[in-house]
């Protein structure tokens, strides 16, 4: 594939890389913040970038089921940013600080 | 340079620009906001797919429903900038980024020679998308979620309720509602 | 026939623990080893000697998905281990009355339990059923050594349970690699039989160490080395003796070293005849190494029970280097001393017990004199060493000449540095007696708070039995060897090929 | 009767004996223990006889006695029966030893009375006499064995009869385990013999064994012979494991005179004796043989000479015999060895038991600096004892001489013979003059330097008796094996020892070039120099030590270390102790510490920590820290999806 071809076409390899990059973007943030606020939104940009994955997917392939799964990803994120903002409200509420090395505690 | 090419490089650039700030950010605040603006982005991507559907959800449900989510947690914290943003460690610290760049690194490669093995080049493929069309998205899509797959929208629906429950024995005070500690 | 001489005694230890009164433990005990030991008489009767062929068999299934029977059967190579067994149990109940006072009910049961898994591996022909009670053996010994020992039993129990498990595990690998072999040779099934074992044809390369023949080889035989002990493996025994009360420390020398020496004959020879064959030399080097290296760290020991255990390595080499040369004056002289080893070294430790039971000390140094005070104990003392450094007309001398004949015939060179042994072995016994038993009277012997007495009826009764063992296999060792001999003599003949015939015409078939 | 019978009984009255006394072992009823042990032994000594007279009937060819009791060890090729054979060998070392032991146990009655073993004493002699028997009786090399550690324990015990001393416990040990090695020797002789001849039955071998002489060094019987020559050096005392004989003298006496003395000790001139069909055959054997043989018979004199136990000296003194029969057997003179071994075994005897009755008499004093003078008070044992002295030193006609002059007749004549080993012969012969008369003089004439306190007296009949019978053996005993050349001038008295042992002996030829009458010559002159030698050798000792005060002392200062050296036994003890026993116990306390504790245990040691450091390893990577987690998975991810990408 010819290098123009790299800028001025744009293919699902495209959006694929654009999505890995957004996944280890959010990666990144998981491991490295400690703020466990910012850990969750982390989590989110890894879904995104899954969904967008998913969603080229579905395009290139005609097939619509790729955005069944999306809609059950962001569910599933919905559900995931109600319960860890809740263990953050209950962590919160014991040091008042949302530092994740409190959930070190529950190490056995 | 089309149009299309240009919006997709624009929002692509805004969306990873968008995304390290959320990373990058040392105060809380501003990383919800980047994640509201990186959430619209890949909204606006979903459009350059086709997706409308979906990418309205995208806006209404995570820039809005778990934004707003988000944010009112950070109000009732009230944290204020924090002095220690990132993890300790310099030896882990490097291990994780290499680690998540290394990754980077193996699903860019295997995105690219997977395609290229497969021996469908882009072309093809946009081709083929025009020719099966996803025209009608909307309507394809609530046909496949509630013929083919209502029983996981039914469990989905089911896993709310369960997460709603579970979230609100979770953050509540110790004796139920209306004790006082 | 001979599952009831494995479950009695469980059955046994069952009624032990439950027995109400606790006075008459210790005869019940006796009264129910003496009944295993006039059964196992009763198989004796029954055994035909004249053969080869495995004998009493029983087979039925156990876990067929596997191939697992619960196969028992006994030929030449098991009868005498099993007597020795029986034989030794009741004397060691009768040696043990005063030594053992705490939690009787409890050790009693244990020493059945223990009976009952060192028969079941002597008689087992099923691989994993064998395994079982190998490790079942371990058990009891495990509780014996650490309930009833001395003040350092823990450390000794978990060595000996580690350095026996370990090896254990290593049998075990190979075990359920040969079972998946078996498909070959039963047609398909899956089979964990010993006679299938036999039948396997696994490919060896010589000078080739990564072949299954090998591989198997070592696995096996690691695992009974270290029980046997031989020579690097051999740290746990003298803890393992030292810590152990009187009565485990004669089990354990009496009956279960034999269990390894028993395996390489029953399961390593015939089983990998190539491997054992090109692999002798490691064996009966470490075999010499053993003898020598034993008796001289034996020469130095301060205690007199660590002395005893060091002479255990040392006489284990004799019996390693016997089964290893495997021809007929080697393999039947090992199988002998293995007897001879179980009668001897186990009256040497019972008569340890009997001093110890009196002064609380086996310190050698501290004794001297001891022939003035305890007459009838010296004679016994002085038998039980003279059978232990192979004087003539005792049993050791029999096995201990033929293997070195064996030794002979395999490596002149072999039999000149085994025979060390024999001065040396003479070395440590007699200096052992001379600074227990002669010069002037020791710390011990003199000191008027505890009276020395001379052995009691029952400490007599105990040893008779085993200073006639002594005489008779010394002197008519036929008696004995009789029942052996037509096994071993098919094994040495046929090792290349072998397979226990299940009826006598069967084995003279193969004969010609 | 039955002869399998007479042997059965020969061999178990004294077992049975041994148990009589053996279960009754505490009491101290002397007469009754001492009864049953000489009338066990007797009867065997008339069971000897009676075979002897059996044999005696039978034709030379033919003498042959055997009995099979019953299969002792079968396995494959090898088997042992417990059989016992009298031939013309065995039926004269069963006489000496019953007829002797008889004495001894006699005598045994009187010297032991006081003390409180006494039973035990006579069962362990009794014991002694079984395993003799067996010794020499059994058939095959195996069954010989048997007895040969018999006697061995035998010998252990009683040295080691005083246990309470410390030392008399060592000397025990010390001839057991000395005597095991040489057993390891023979063990590996009879495997060379039996895998070269398929046998060990000592008839068959002497028929097995080739004709034509073996020159190699390394060939089997070469082989096999030197290494039952080396078992040989351990039970009968020759260098280099004689050390234990002297030290063996902590026993009672009477078990000096029996086993150190008159038996056991000789069993390996015996041992050599029956095999000599196989011996006669390695010549490279039978030279070493004779060397040592020699070389002992010389050494073990000079330290006689300075000896000043009583009992020591009389130590020195056999093993510097047994080297005499040694040197015999090895320059093929087997008549001549077995005729010492019975000379020596009537005269040693009777000089240990005349050195019981001198101790008993001085009441356990064995310096002979201490005696002197005792002819008055022991008239009997100095009549005995006197006689035993002509023996030993070779004075014709009695018994000494006629042995002693076959033996190195043939250590000249012999084609085995060298005139060096004839000197060493005479030396040893001239030394032995001079060392016996300087204990007869320092223990019964000149002054008396015997202590005020104690009052000599003379013993008892049961004591005397043996005396006297053991010295009319020891002047007639030579008579049955006069030389030719003597027998000639005398009349014709055949010569009955060579004609009884004739079809049992392989003889070589003798290599004296010339006629018959220069042979005889020859053997005139030799003999007439060695007991010219011996005469003046004697007379210069009794002058010095009994005429010349203190001159004895001024030739030990003339010959200062030397002299030194040989009073201390060459340091041969303290050289084999420092050089062997120490290293080996440094040695073996290193290889605990070292091998066993440090190396073995801290390489187990060592897995196991690695076991457990492998365990907290793991353990520390589960802090608790979610994040890292999350990179364990990462990194996971990683390795997993390279792992794909790169197949």
């Amino acid at each position: 594939m010819p290098e123009t071809n790299m800028i001025t076409t744009i293919g699902a390899e495209h959006y694929l890389v654009l999505s890995a990059i957004l996944f280890s973007i959010g990666m990144a943030g998981v491991l490295l913040r400690r703020n466990l606020i910012v850990l969750l939104m982390s989590i989110e940009l890894m879904l995104n970038a899954v969904n967008i994955s998913f969603v080229t997917f579905s395009y290139y392939s005609g097939k619509v089921e790729g955005q069944i799964m999306v809609f059950f990803v962001m569910t599933i994120a919905a559900a995931e940013a109600a319960v860890g903002l809740a263990l953050a409200v209950s962590i919160f509420k014991r040091f008042k600080e949302v530092n994740i090395r409190f959930f070190e505690h529950l190490k056995g | 340079m089309t149009a299309d090419v240009f919006l997709f490089w624009f929002l692509a650039l805004i969306t990873v620009i968008s995304g390290l700030a959320v990373v990058l950010m040392a105060n809380p605040i501003y990383s919800a906001l980047c994640l509201a603006m990186t959430m619209i982005s890949v909204a606006a991507i979903f459009v350059t797919l086709q997706a409308y559907f979906l990418a309205g959800v995208q806006i209404i449900v995570y820039a809005g429903a778990v934004m707003v989510l988000f944010v009112m947690v950070l109000m009732l914290f009230d944290l204020k900038h924090e002095l220690q943003a990132f993890t300790r460690g310099r030896a882990t610290g490097a291990l994780k980024i290499a680690s998540v760049g290394i990754l980077s690194g193996l699903i860019v490669g295997a995105v690219t020679i997977g395609l290229t093995i497969a021996g469908r080049s882009s072309d093809e493929v946009i081709s083929a998308a025009a020719a099966g069309g996803v025209v009608d998205t909307t309507r394809g899509l609530s046909e496949a979620l509630f013929l083919k797959n209502i029983f996981g929208f039914e469990a989905l629906g089911v896993l709310l309720l369960v997460i709603a429950v579970g979230t609100v024995a979770l953050s509540r005070s110790k004796g139920g509602t209306h004790a006082r500690d | 026939m001979l599952s009831a001489l494995i479950f009695l005694p469980i059955v046994f230890a069952i009624v032990m623990a439950f027995w109400p009164q606790k006075n008459t433990v210790r005869h019940l005990a006796l009264g129910f080893s003496l009944i295993e030991f006039v059964l196992s008489l009763g198989m004796l009767q029954k055994f035909d000697s004249s053969t080869a062929a495995l004998q009493m068999v029983e087979q039925t299934a156990w876990i067929q998905r596997f191939g697992i029977s619960y196969f028992l059967g006994i030929d030449g190579i098991s009868v005498m281990l099993v007597m020795l067994t029986t034989f030794l149990v009741p004397i060691i109940i009768l040696g043990s009355w005063n030594s053992i006072d705490k939690q009787v009910k409890g050790f009693h049961a244990a020493l059945f339990v223990l009976q009952a898994a060192m028969l079941g591996s002597f008689l087992s022909m099923d691989a994993i059923l064998f395994y079982v009670f190998w490790e079942l053996s371990l058990v009891p010994m495990y509780f014996i050594v650490g309930i009833w020992g001395g003040s350092r039993r823990i450390y000794a129990t978990l060595k000996f349970f580690i350095y026996t498990m370990s090896g254990s595990m290593l049998m075990l690998l190979a075990i359920i690699f040969m079972m998946r072999l078996t498909p070959e040779v039963t047609g398909g099934y899956i089979s964990a039989s010993l006679l299938d074992f036999y039948k396997l044809n696994i490919p060896f390369v010589a000078g080739e160490f990564l072949t299954p023949q090998t591989l198997l080889f070592f696995a096996f035989a690691v695992a009974f080395a270290i029980k046997v002990p031989v020579f690097p493996l051999h740290t746990w025994l003298p803890d393992a003796h030292v810590e152990a009360p009187t009565p485990g420390s004669v089990v354990l020398a009496g009956v279960m070293l034999k269990m390894g020496t028993y395996c390489f004959l029953r399961w390593v020879i015939p089983l990998f005849p190539e491997a054992a064959e090109h692999y002798a030399w490691i064996f009966i080097a470490l075999g010499v190494i053993g003898i020598i290296y034993g008796a001289l760290v034996a020469m130095v020991q301060p205690d007199v029970k660590k002395l005893v255990a060091y002479s255990s390595v040392s006489h284990m080499g004799y019996i390693l280097i016997g089964l290893f040369v495997m021809n007929a004056y080697g393999v039947n002289g090992a199988l002998y001393q293995m007897l001879n080893h179980g009668i001897s070294t186990g009256a040497l430790f019972l008569l340890i017990g009997m001093i110890y039971e009196r002064t609380h000390s086996r310190e050698i140094s501290k004794y001297g004199g001891l022939a003035g005070v305890m007459p009838y104990f010296t004679i016994a003392f002085v038998i039980v060493t003279m059978s232990s450094i192979a004087v003539p007309l005792t049993n050791g001398f029999v096995g201990e000449f033929l293997i070195l004949l064996g030794a002979y015939s395999y490596s002149p060179v072999v039999a000149a540095f085994a025979v060390t042994g024999v001065v040396l072995g003479a070395a440590y016994m007699l200096w052992m007696v001379k600074r227990v038993f002669f010069g002037p009277k020791g710390e011990l012997v003199k000191e008027d708070h505890h009276p020395l007495l001379d052995l009691s009826v029952r400490e007599v009764v105990v040893l008779v039995p085993l200073i006639i063992m002594i005489f008779w296999m010394g002197i008519f060792p036929n008696h004995f060897m009789d029942f052996s001999k037509a096994s071993v003599d098919y094994l040495v003949k046929n090792k290349m090929d072998y397979s226990i015939p299940l009826s006598p015409n069967q084995a003279q078939a193969q004969e010609k | 009767m039955n002869q399998q019978a007479l042997i059965a009984i020969l061999l178990l009255s004294p077992l049975i004996g041994f148990f009589l006394n053996g279960v009754r072992f505490r009491s101290t009823n002397y007469v009754l223990a001492g009864s049953i042990a000489t009338i066990a032994v007797l009867i065997s000594f008339i069971c000897s006889v009676l075979l002897f007279l059996n044999l005696v009937d039978l034709p030379p060819e033919a003498r042959r006695i055997t009995a099979n009791f019953f299969e002792w060890i079968a396995v494959d090729k090898f088997k042992i029966n417990a059989g016992f054979a009298v031939d013309q060998i065995s039926s004269i070392m069963i006489l000496i030893i019953t007829g002797v032991g008889a004495l001894i146990h006699l005598f045994s009655i009187g010297y032991m009375h006081h003390d409180k073993g006494v039973t035990k004493y006579f069962a362990y002699l009794n014991l002694f006499i079984f395993n003799m028997l067996i010794l020499v009786l059994g058939d095959s090399l195996l069954t010989m064995f048997v007895g040969w550690e018999g006697v061995g324990l035998c010998s252990y015990l009683l040295i080691g009869f005083w246990f309470n001393d410390s030392a008399k416990a060592a000397a025990g040990m010390k001839a057991f385990i000395t005597n095991r090695i040489g057993d390891a020797a023979f063990i590996i002789g009879m495997f060379i013999l039996f895998m070269t001849f398929g046998t060990l039955n000592m008839h068959e071998l002497n028929m097995l064994a080739p004709t034509i002489a073996e020159s190699s060094w390394l060939g089997a019987v070469t082989l096999g012979t030197m290494m039952l020559f080396i078992g040989a050096t351990g039970k009968s005392a020759q260098i280099p494991l004689y050390v234990w004989l002297p030290d063996a003298m902590a026993g009672p006496t009477p078990v000096s005179a029996l086993i150190h003395a008159a038996t056991m000790v000789t069993a390996g001139i015996y041992m050599i004796v029956r095999l000599n069909g196989l011996f006669i055959v390695a010549p490279n054997t039978m030279m070493v043989i004779a060397i040592v043989g020699a070389a002992t018979a010389v050494m073990a004199a000079t330290i006689g000479l300075t000896q000043f136990d009583i009992k020591k000296v009389l130590a020195y003194s056999t093993v510097s015999q047994l080297g005499y029969m040694f040197l015999a057997v090895g320059v093929g003179a087997f008549g001549a060895g077995m005729f010492h071994l019975m000379t020596h075994a009537f005269f040693k005897a009777l000089m240990f038991l005349g050195s019981g009755s001198v101790i008993h008499a001085m009441h356990e004093e064995q310096d002979i600096r201490k005696m002197g003078g005792l002819r008055k008070y022991l008239p009997i044992t100095h009549a005995t004892f006197f006689l035993g002295w002509l023996a030993i030193i070779g004075m014709p006609p009695f018994a000494g001489f006629f042995s002693k002059d076959e033996i190195l007749w043939k250590a000249f004549s012999s084609s085995q013979g060298h005139i060096l080993l004839w000197a060493a012969g005479v030396l040893g012969a001239v030394l032995t003059a001079f060392y016996m008369t300087r204990l007869m003089a320092l223990t019964f004439w000149g002054k008396s330097r015997v202590d005020k306190s104690v009052h000599p007296h003379e013993s008892p009949w049961l004591m005397t008796v043996p005396l006297i019978v053991l010295a009319i053996l020891s002047v007639v005993g030579g008579w049955v094996g006069i030389p030719h050349v003597i027998s000639e001038q005398i009349g014709h008295i055949p010569n009955f020892w060579e004609h009884w042992l004739e079809p049992v002996i392989r003889k070589l030829p003798t290599v004296v070039e010339g006629a018959h009458h220069d042979e005889t010559m020859l053997e005139w002159s030799l003999m007439g120099i060695s007991v010219g030698l011996a005469a003046i050798s004697a007379l210069t000792a009794y002058i010095m030590y009994t005429k010349k005060e203190g001159a004895s002392d001024k030739v030990a200062k003339a010959f200062g270390p030397v002299y030194q050296l040989v009073n201390k036994k060459y340091l041969v003890d303290e050289a084999y102790s420092a050089g062997i026993i120490n290293p080996l116990i440094e040695g073996s306390k290193n290889l605990w510490y070292y091998v066993d504790v440090n190396v073995i245990d801290k390489a187990t040691y060592k897995v196991t920590d690695l076991v457990r450091g492998g365990g907290s390893f793991v353990k520390s990577l589960q802090t608790g820290n979610m994040q890292q987690y999350a990179m364990y998975i990462g990194i996971g991810v990683v390795v997993a999806l390279s792992f794909v990408l790169m197949r």
